[in-house]
């Protein structure tokens, strides 16, 4: 088994992850952000519950949710074909769903110290309420960006509960390198597990160092 | 014209106003701090309440109290922010920010700027946007008196050459007095007057303005040059004032504060003073224990006094009388 | 404290239960793999018995002297048993290539993964399975895998069978003994309740005839 | 074993670790937001690395640092004569370092967002540096601080394979609700499982709901 | 005296100032935007570098130009803020509250307050510290005029019943002649002129203040009441001012600005300018095209007066004149 197929494979699930919830959790912080409704701490503490879950116990709801049988699991195979389960696809779902607090939570508190006037001038400035969260939210908010991809894509990385459920460790195509390391841990295979470990973690320090070295240039005003 | 009608409460604090101002021209908004002008021109722009079309689609220029420019832009992005997403291009960029001085600072972030660079950069970002209305919220307040004198002439021009309206919040009478056309009187967000500039400043009997802040305006037209003084006809008479002014024809708009109005019975001579208008007395409008408000006509127009009660009495002066308005000074607006 | 590979928990709970209540002595059962209990072990946890999953590591446990000499026998034999809940025939669709995934434990780490692959690769199974496989952390994994329908055919323990709520099964077929080896579960007593006279006991108390009625209750071969 | 029991220690495991994370993580997120080091990058990718690995392997090398004749576990023997690990000590010890980044990163962002001017006036109104702090940056920065709590918490509940490995399972003392679960439904003892999930999620989501509305209350300006 | 001795560079800009203040009294400091007023205060704050005392320490109760209140505190908490952390307590804070007119918004968050009321609350909170010294950053430029006008006799009160120094910066000379013992001008990071406000303001080269900015500070005592005015002997005459001052001996400072004097040759009479002052020319500076300052002398006081340059050649003015100087108005500093 080779020590970067495994490695190779969770950089792409932590990318996609990545970039699948900064898609999706930004729409879920703005609206979380302006919202009004009472209901706005409910949403949160729902929005938080999956790390609440053991991530095991999670990947087995998810194991039963996205199944054949399960509700968004057979409606996948109606539309494709194929399982969600045992797949890449559906491990980036898995880890997206597990992620989710950790990308939503940092942009959200960006969105909500961000001064009200600054979209104001921007409205009164001929942009509209798109625009202006494109070029003025977003941007004021780098630094909820980056502290939620750092911790999504490092969290997804060394998560290996949940994948390990809804993944079921095939190799090449869902045994990702935390799997691999843990594998390798269990079958007291202590220097292969130490030799993954380094890799990992160096991978993951340049990436994040690299992040934030970026995150500090921009920020610099 | 264009309709005010606005209604809106904020805690203690109600804004009721329905009024009617004209969509050319300055129109000056004065009232104390805490009278609601500020949250007039929020309602006018749409950020009171999302009703009616959205703000960006409003087209106005919103000079905000603080400038509060985008930090992540440079001076040069927060300027063309409004110009990139304007429907119209009919502001001279290089000419706005030359005439604001902030050429110098193009590439800088707008975090190393000083306060009174902030707000003019603020400015030049709200005209670059080529607005069908400009609401400006105390622009000069932190600008020395020299960088003043320089803006209100572009502001000026900004709905001569633009033909672009502009509402204009200041508790500075004299900026609204060389600035404007038309005055709104605020108080306790309550419009207390509401006309031609011209017609508010001259009535005596509004508490807001009977203090130091009185005076009047008059319509003139330049007609001769000389020793660096232009020499103004307003129809009943003549003015002098420093400055040379083109002699095209067009009535400028000269102040006149009730300060710098002193009368006299008899015609003085040999006095530094230029400008000796000969007035009938109109009204005398004791404003406190020491000081009194006088009305004079010179021809059709009206001139404040500010002058003490101890002079009134001195001189006898009632409705009525011949007199001589001696005027110290004058502001021209260009 | 006893530490209990988790494929023999609920029998590990059951012998606890008739302990205690002949004896009197509570039991404290630490389930969890038995890689990481031997980790833990080496490591200082506060473990008297170690009923492991396999030989191999009860066997380093002695020799590392972590555990009594001379204490280590086995407790328990699985078995393997093929495990569906969709296919007629569960032997058959081992070689069907569509039926679907075929979930098993992982063979590095899990003694029933290594023993599934053994048996899969000597019936000549392997080839047709091997691309659908899918591997479970552990035994308990394969079969959820398979209960839960994501996969359709699981190769688990026959000691799981017995456990209450799992779904009806179309089909079951248990792998001979002889096509599977190295699924011995030895215990020892760990070098730390060498001097503890009620961890002794709970130790000799694996040994009675109770108990090990109560183990082959739960699906395990005794050795006599 | 009662279903109440594991949920207690869960609490107070989550409890301890998120008092302790606020403590600690304060400090360091204040040092990371006011701090012009080159190194600052470097240090903020140190801070996140805890979560790269996955928790198991995490934990196996916490098992060792904090074992008996691990560098820190030795130490702390002659210190107090007991063992950190299979400890609850030894398991807040663990959370802390696993959700580290959760608490830090948040607060560090409030931090960074908080404009100067903010803390130069408490200066100029008599406040010492650390006197400003607590009167101005921390309930300035409460948002983040609701965030850093909010995360560490729920991820502490929810954490299973650092606390299984260096806590060992062992009913009572080192027992969490998480573990609780994936042993149950290890062993197939769905009904079991689901009810225990269900508390745990009621419960955090009781916790974190009011953690949110509190928030609200607090921030309403 | 107090020593202020800054270096400070910032990008392009560069702040140099060594000069000595008077440790009594309100020193203004007066320059255009951009100049470094605000840099100053801020070295002198110890906000910009730090080194020597640190900030809180220094016992300096500073109103920024932006007020910029704790938004997390209500109007009470911010006030409270500084007083909570004094070592002194010479302050009284109901009589702060009611002189800023903030008793009613005590409870309000800072959010909800308009631009002038915040700037309000910001004063007070930095009096209610109990500063050492006080640096005021235009504290007033976002007040209407009568607003203005009924603080600043409390910061003279400030330094005069509290004797705490106060360095007041504006961009408003009649605020600074009204308040200010002594000023200072910067220009460009530098300061071009320092001295006591009397004689830099008589100064008839200083560009910065030769134009609308012109005028002069007298010190006079009151001596007598009539018509609500009352009348102050500078040694050298007399002038009469609207308003009631006690006549408790101690001499008030009276502004005149240049722009309100004039000049003449003949004794007026029958005029309702109510001061005409003997006076000699001492020197004719011509400003520009149009207008010049004249210096007189009234006895050992200086007066400005801001004529036309065709004026002072009708008139023929030349130093060593005799001749009468009207003052329209003049503004007293209680
Ligand atoms: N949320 C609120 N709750 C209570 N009162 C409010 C609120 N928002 C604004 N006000 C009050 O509304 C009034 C008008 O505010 P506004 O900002 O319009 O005044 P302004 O005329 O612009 O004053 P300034 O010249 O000081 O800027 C003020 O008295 C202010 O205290
Ligand atoms: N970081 C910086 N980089 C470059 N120039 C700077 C920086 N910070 C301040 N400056 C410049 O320093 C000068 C002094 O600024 P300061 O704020 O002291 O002016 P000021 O006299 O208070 O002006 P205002 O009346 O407009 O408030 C300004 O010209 C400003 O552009
Ligand atoms: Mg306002
Ligand atoms: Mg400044």
């Amino acid at each position: 088994m080779s020590i970067f197929g495994p490695l190779w494979l969770s950089v792409q699930l932590a990318f996609a992850t990545t970039v699948i919830l900064v898609l999706v959790g930004t729409p879920v912080a703005w609206w979380l952000s302006q919202t009004r409704t009472r209901w706005k701490p409910v949403v949160q503490a729902v929005v938080a519950m999956p790390i609440v879950l053991p991530p095991t116990v999670l990947g087995f709801y998810l194991l039963i949710l996205l199944g054949p049988d399960g509700a968004i699991g057979s409606w996948w195979v109606q539309l494709t074909g194929s399982a969600l389960t045992f797949s890449f696809t559906g491990l980036v779902i898995a880890s997206c769903i597990y992620s989710l607090p950790f990308a939503v939570q940092p942009i959200q508190n960006a969105f909500e110290s961000l001064p009200k006037h600054y979209l104001e001038r921007a409205w009164t400035l001929g942009a509209s309420r798109l625009d202006a969260f494109f070029s003025v939210a977003v941007p004021l908010s780098l630094r909820g960006f980056v502290s939620g991809i750092v911790l999504s894509f490092a969290h997804t990385l060394g998560e290996f509960g949940v994948v390990l459920m809804v993944g079921g460790n095939i190799p090449g195509e869902t045994r990702v390198i935390s799997i691999a390391i843990y594998d390798h841990v269990e079958s007291l295979n202590y220097t292969a597990a130490h030799q993954m470990s380094l890799l990992l973690v160096g991978f993951a320090f340049a990436v994040l160092a690299t992040m934030f070295v970026i995150n500090r240039r921009w920020s610099e005003r | 014209m264009i309709r005010l009608r606005h209604k809106l409460t904020k805690g203690d604090f109600t804004l009721d106003v329905d009024i009617e101002v004209p969509d050319v021209g300055i129109t000056g908004v004065f009232g104390e701090s805490g009278s609601g002008k500020t949250s007039l021109l929020r309602c006018i722009a749409g950020l009171e309440r999302e009703q009616g079309l959205p703000v960006h689609k409003r087209n106005v220029g919103y000079v905000f109290q603080d400038p509060g420019l985008f930090p992540h832009l440079s001076v040069r992005g927060n300027i063309e922010y409004g110009e990139r997403r304007a429907t119209t291009h009919r502001v001279d960029g290089k000419l706005v920010v030359d005439m604001l001085g902030i050429g110098g600072m193009l590439d800088r972030k707008p975090a190393s700027l000083s306060g009174g660079e902030a707000q003019r950069v603020a400015i030049a970002a709200a005209l670059m946007r080529s607005p069908d209305l400009v609401l400006m919220d105390e622009p000069l307040a932190s600008l020395d008196r020299k960088r003043r004198d320089e803006l209100l002439p572009y502001f000026d021009r900004l709905h001569e050459e633009l033909s672009v309206p502009v509402i204009y919040v200041s508790h500075d009478i004299e900026e609204i007095s060389r600035l404007c056309d038309h005055l709104v009187l605020l108080d306790a967000g309550k419009v207390v007057a509401s006309g031609r500039l011209v017609d508010v400043l001259s009535r005596v009997d509004m508490p807001v303005l009977s203090g130091r802040n009185a005076g009047v305006v008059i319509w003139a037209s330049p007609v001769d040059h000389e020793d660096g003084l232009t020499k103004f006809d307003f129809g009943d008479g003549d003015i002098w004032a420093p400055g040379s002014f083109p002699m095209s024809g067009v009535p400028l708009r000269l102040r006149v504060a009730a300060s710098d109005v002193s009368i006299s019975r008899d015609q003085p001579t040999s006095t530094t003073i230029l400008n000796i208008l000969r007035a009938s007395v109109e009204e005398v409008h004791a404003v406190d224990a020491a000081t009194a408000l006088v009305r004079m006509g010179v021809g059709n127009q009206s001139l404040l006094a500010r002058v003490t009660n101890r002079s009134v009495q001195r001189l006898e002066l009632k409705a009525g009388d011949r007199v001589f308005a001696q005027v110290k000074s004058v502001t021209v607006r260009h | 404290n006893v530490a209990v590979a988790s494929n023999f928990s609920r029998a590990a709970a059951e012998l606890a239960e008739q302990f205690e209540a002949e004896t009197g002595l509570a039991v404290r059962l630490s389930i969890g793999s038995t890689g990481k209990l031997y980790a833990q072990i080496l490591n200082g946890a506060p473990f008297d018995v170690f009923l492991a999953a396999d030989t191999a590591r009860p066997a380093r446990l002695e020799r590392s002297g972590h555990a009594v000499a001379g204490t280590r026998f086995t407790y328990a034999t699985g078995s393997l048993v093929l495990w569906s809940r969709s296919a007629r025939d569960c032997l058959a669709a081992l070689t069907d290539d569509g039926a679907g995934h075929v979930a098993l434990a992982n063979p590095e780490t899990a003694p029933y993964g290594k023993a599934a692959v053994e048996f899969l690769a000597t019936a000549g199974y392997w080839e047709s399975v091997s691309a659908r496989a899918v591997y479970g952390e552990n035994i308990n994994q394969a079969l959820q895998f398979a209960a839960t329908g994501n996969a359709a055919i699981g190769i688990v323990a026959r000691s799981q069978l017995t456990a209450p709520q799992l779904p009806a099964a179309t089909c079951t077929w248990v792998v001979p003994a002889a096509s599977s080896t190295g699924l011995e579960q030895q215990a020892v007593l760990l070098q730390r309740a060498a001097d503890n006279a009620n961890a002794l006991r709970f130790f000799e108390f694996l040994g009675t005839d109770r108990a090990r009625a109560t183990i082959r209750r739960h699906g395990y071969e005794l050795a006599r």
